[in-house]
């Protein structure tokens, strides 16, 4: 079976794509042959070094910001080529992309919010795969409820310092600076009263403490501000105006990459359907049905991300991009109990001291599928009452 | 033409439709129609030539016709799937498609004449051996049909018949006029109410093979994916209804002092429903703009089956969310969807019916099943 | 298969098991033969006279409120042998019964909250099986909010006048009387300022329409006071408690009758599964595994009956009742649905003008199970705040 | 005894149980004791003998023992499920009772010992040959036993294995001293923290066959039945937890100004899983008083095959329930659930153990199939 992901997004161009996938093809069977497949989730921290050199590579390349503004140092890309290199990369086992959170949440966010300057200074970074930036918007206790946040930016002159803590913050460890959403007007409540603010991370002020996980690895952090300091100038946008800068972006980090995201998807699916074949699990009607069904919601998604991209031309709007979210979620967590369920006994041991397996590392992880970013059930409200037009509860 | 021109004439092709359709007097025309004989207007089918040429839209050019293919059908079979109109026209266009194709290769004389025939005058076709389990039909050696064909929609008023005899690679494309000797219909009452249903039997019926020599059973493959996505189109169109139907109810009607609408269980399940409309919506785009392509180039072949499997997919998974749509609706109205002047029994019954017919899903599954255990 | 009943109940005696269905033997294999299996769901109105007749029979024989006290003209059994004849009832293909109202849940009514003079004055016609109650609880456009009672009763001297209307009221045509929840006080909202009133039906004031449903059929009315009079004596319980009154026996309809209901659904399942295997639906992986699914949540329904049984030693709780109600109304629908899908393409047709196979009426009818008498989500309400205690919405 | 008198007892022994396991201070015990050599704690294990005697409990009289069946080991293994406790002593008291009911049919010198030393002393017994799937073991002409078996709970520090050699019908029970010549275990890591598990390789093990010649596979059949029943009694008490964790979280965090327990979508969802649990709670104890009563009289075999089809569908629909539990609390606890420092992945761990192990859902849904055909 071929994803055949070539013919479905004509409009790149075919010569594009061959440039992409022969480019990709030189790197990562040669110079960076040994970081092929690592860095997915639940092995965030996995040849950290090497990755951060392939980062260093993509820029370099201008493989980067492909799609961002050429006056602003980006490709100029159109949607489909983006689409396109997402496809490639995770068609070639590109290895889990240390700037994400960078060029998909951060870059966008500053070429829409950002001053003259602020792009000036901190763009350039980003494509060149130098900065590595880590997000803080979720709080302890918060869950889905975004806009609960406690941290606190008290100005100081031409400062703001920071008191409280963040969690959830993938790549702390290794990153330079970190966006904040922080409550700036003290008196303020849920979405008023928030900025939103570069942090340097390499300060006195900031501590950063890895949480295991429940895989016993530890790819997220907390950080905690107390006393952390930065300029008044790495606000972006107005003061108060936070929650909008930060919500206007969110989406984006769901847009072109969802057809790349379903190739890594369709990669999983092929592994668990032919550890069915090799270890008998096909023969069995319930487990054959499940990956039938399976099979038929992949290719759906995969229709779905299509017509959205045809249709909108440009990012996934908000609801589609709930509506993708919901779908891709559930997908990937039940493809996580499926693909263990597969594996049959053989998932009920792992190697010492506590290495999973793939399928059970799928099984563990795609869990947090459906909580982070927006959970289901927030998903289902935004669908519920922007698509359905039901009232609010 | 390019895409978005197409899209913008087949857009206006959908809203001519719609109007001539709910010009009729929307729901309460539907009722009078289920009632009359044979269960469907035919004036109404006769209109459809007259005053909007229907008829004509996938006979070629050269017969008559307007030339268009098999995504115009869809759109035409869509709005009759939305408002659940009783009418073998959206049968009749479907049938229609493929013996235009069959006559595009050339050498298919009975299958112009049809053609030429049906861009004149309203006409009716149906494809009959296209549902796995209802009755079986063989080709003889002479050509000749022996057999009998179950849950043929509006086949007792059928002018002519697209009949597959035998399966698998050994299954063959027939057609048989109406009024051909040996045939002879039976109506049946229909659990839907909308779509009347007929067994044909065929006893050594004259036939003129439409599949050539050899044709390792693509031709009725080609026929029974038509039928397929057809039926997935009029089921996510008929979902999207009755769905909205089902917002609308939750948010006038109140309980415990609020709107229904606003109670977070019933929201969350409405927003499972308007998700799984949602994909439906998109797989059977693909399939339409696929089946019309016969590849599309731009679409992928994935079981290298043609649009043999993304038209299972699209066929299960439309009718499957019909019948979750149908089914919530009905809950969700409590006793009032109990009634039977209210629509929603026709909607669920649709949704069965929709979903057995041409293979059910776990039929589909199965053959999807078989497909992937190969691939 | 056998259900077996016979050892599950053991506290019931053998000796009575075997009077009981001894007795139905010789009356439904003889003199109401014409009976057996007549009446379930979607053939309400099959066989009347005969079903009156048999009615009348049951009472003369004291099977009518065999659970209720002696000093009432009951016969006083157990719990256990109310199951019992609950059980063989089924088993035995006994008819739909009529006075199901009346003895489920007007007698338990009386019972509890009549007076000694409505208890002698009304009783004795139910114990008899001659006179048939129907139920005025719901309205039209009130759903799940049973207490939204628009329907009126004016107090005039010694009579009260009601105006108003009610809905899904199985038997009006046929039956006597109708108990009704009406609004006494006219200022009060919701629960408060309900009565309970027992009206006559044949009177000018009254008017019943049949309602037909989705299956073509009518067995369910509209009944339609405009000036129906009832004494004052008949009210049950005090003006104003009429909520009270009704609610605290609407448990009482699912109490004893679960086991028999389990015998029945029993039966429809067997059917479905001897169906898929004549036709080659139990060769299908999906069909097949779907009726191993009914079959265990079959089992467990008994299981669970068994022990609510076992630990109450009366009446289920309500919230036992709740639990029951939720677990069967959605084995009963899916089950429904199960058996045409299972009849296949067979399930396409019927027979003219309209007449429905089994499968079809149970695919139609069970989707009412879901919805009547406190729908599902009314008893997921009910789970969530009183078995787990969660807060109300 | 009459039925109330035992419950009453059974009571008693649940409340002692529980006071002895809670007494070492709960979750925080059952960390330190996962990480202890063989992932349990061994003077736990002592002190169940010492203090409460618990290894005594399944032993007959005769043999100094208190004589009790499965019953009262249900209620044992019950509290330990309740609160994941890693412990090897729910398997050694559920394989004693085999060996118990194998001793009363006389004949069984090497059984007597075993439970003559089980009364007494700490020991470890384990089930071998019980998950389908993993590995297989076969008995020679001489009855010596050859082969590899995987899954097996505590294997690695057991002084006795029942093992099951053969398949179907065919099928026998053995017993192996774990000291025995010619095995060899080799602990494994288990994905489940609470449950190590270990491979055991017999290479020509002289072992003493318990099952009568002839009996057709039905002691083998027996066991399965218990380690499965037991299963579905651990599952459905530490469902119960999970069920309850979840609603103490629902209630005490707040969301958007309001608990979160008050959104009727996340209540919903929990009336359905309180539904399940409840249906799975008598599913597993009607279960458990079947095998203890090998049928009790009250009870029915309903497709005549003992308490084979009881214990599968307990088996299935308790750790099925109890998966659903787990998976639905992780949702409902967002992030913090996802710590390794809270305890729901170690539930989520387990419900899936104790899904895989002694027969995945599927396959006993494909044991109950065969069996729904022939009944």
């Amino acid at each position: 079976m071929t994803m055949g992901g070539e013919t479905e997004v004509p409009e790149a161009g075919e010569e594009f794509r061959l440039r992409v996938r022969g480019w990709l093809a030189e790197q990562l069977g040669g110079e960076f042959s040994d970081v092929v497949d690592t860095g997915g989730p639940g092995h965030e921290d996995e040849a950290l070094e090497r990755r951060r050199a392939w980062e260093r590579r993509l820029g370099s390349e201008g493989w980067i910001g492909l799609g961002w503004p050429t006056e602003h140092g980006g490709g100029g890309a159109s949607l489909a080529r983006q689409v396109v290199f997402h496809e490639e990369y995770a068609a070639a086992g590109g290895p889990g992309r240390l700037m994400h959170m960078s060029e998909q949440l951060l870059g966008p966010t500053l070429l829409a919010h950002g001053s003259d300057d602020q792009r000036r200074r901190f763009l350039p970074g980003i494509l060149a795969g130098e900065d590595l930036w880590c997000q803080g918007y979720s709080e302890p206790g918060a869950g889905s409820d975004l806009a609960s946040v406690r941290t606190r930016a008290v100005r100081e002159g031409e400062e703001y310092v920071l008191t409280g803590q963040k969690v959830w913050t993938s790549l702390a460890h290794l990153a330079d600076w970190i966006f904040v959403l922080a409550r700036t007007d003290p008196d303020s409540t849920r979405h008023a009263g928030l900025s939103y603010l570069l942090v340097p991370l390499d300060q006195p002020g900031v501590e950063i403490r890895p949480i295991r996980q429940l895989t016993g690895t530890s790819e997220f952090n907390e950080v905690f501000f107390d006393g952390a300091r930065t300029a008044a100038a790495n606000r972006v946008g107005e003061e108060g105006d936070g929650w909008r800068v930060a919500m206007s972006t969110l989406g984006f980090e769901r847009g072109v990459a969802t057809l790349g995201q379903q190739i890594g998807f369709r990669r999983e699916f092929d592994a668990a359907l032919r550890l069915a074949r090799a270890n008998g699990a096909w023969a069995d009607a319930e487990l054959r049905n499940r990956l039938v069904r399976a099979w038929v919601r992949l290719r759906v998604m995969r229709y779905t991300a299509l017509a959205s991209l045809r249709s909108s031309g440009g990012g996934a709007s908000g609801l589609e991009a709930s509506l993708s979210k919901l779908q891709w979620a559930e997908w990937h967590r039940e493809l996580g109990e499926l693909a263990v369920d597969v594996a049959g006994t053989e998932a009920l041991t792992v190697a010492p001291p506590y290495e999973l397996t793939d399928e059970q590392t799928l099984f563990l992880f795609s869990r947090a599928d459906t909580i982070y970013g927006g959970s289901n059930e927030v998903q289902r409200n935004i669908i519920a009452e922007r698509l359905l037009g039901l009232p609010r509860g | 033409m390019s895409d978005d021109v197409e899209d913008e004439v087949r857009e206006e092709m959908r809203s001519t439709v719609a109007a001539f359709l709910d010009a009729r007097s929307g729901a309460q025309g539907r009722r009078s129609e289920m009632a009359q004989p044979h269960g469907f207007d035919r004036a109404l089918h006769d209109r459809a030539w007259d005053e909007l040429g229907l008829g004509a839209l996938p006979v070629p050019e050269s017969l008559g016709g307007l030339g268009l293919g098999f995504r115009e059908v869809a759109t035409v079979v869509e709005e009759f799937g939305r408002r659940l109109t009783p009418s073998p026209l959206p049968g009749t266009l479907v049938t229609a498609v493929l013996v235009a194709e069959r006559v595009a290769r050339g050498g298919c004389a009975a299958g112009e004449e049809v053609l030429e025939r049906m861009a004149r005058q309203p006409l009716v076709l149906a494809a009959a051996g296209v549902t796995p389990g209802a009755g079986e039909c063989l080709a003889g050696a002479g050509g000749a049909l022996s057999g009998r064909l179950g849950a043929v929609p509006f086949g007792a008023v059928a002018d002519g018949f697209l009949v597959v005899a035998g399966t698998g690679d050994a299954a063959s494309v027939h057609f048989v006029p109406g009024d051909a000797p040996g045939v002879e219909r039976t109506e049946r009452a229909a659990l839907d109410h909308t779509r009347r249903l007929a067994d044909i039997a065929f006893a050594d019926v004259p036939a003129t093979p439409l599949s050539p020599p050899d044709d390792g059973g693509a031709l009725a493959a080609r026929l029974r994916a038509l039928v397929r996505v057809s039926l997935a189109a009029e089921s996510v169109a008929a979902a999207r209804t009755c769905l909205d139907m089902t917002v609308e109810h939750l948010t006038l009607r109140r309980q415990f002092g609020r709107p229904l609408g606003s109670f977070q269980a019933l929201k969350h399940r409405c927003a499972d429903l308007a998700l799984a409309v949602h994909g439906a919506r998109a797989a059977v785009d693909y399939a339409v703009r696929f089946a019309a392509s016969a590849p599309h180039p731009g679409e992928v072949d994935e079981l290298g089956d043609g649009v043999g499997s993304v038209a299972a997919l699209a066929k299960s998974m439309a009718a499957d969310t019909f019948m979750d749509v149908a089914a919530e609706a009905l809950q969700l109205h409590g006793g009032v969807g109990f009634t039977y002047e209210h629509d929603l029994h026709l909607y669920l019954k649709r949704a069965k019916s929709a979903q057995l017919l041409a293979g059910s899903g776990p039929a589909l599954r199965r053959e999807l099943a078989d497909r992937l255990a190969d691939a």
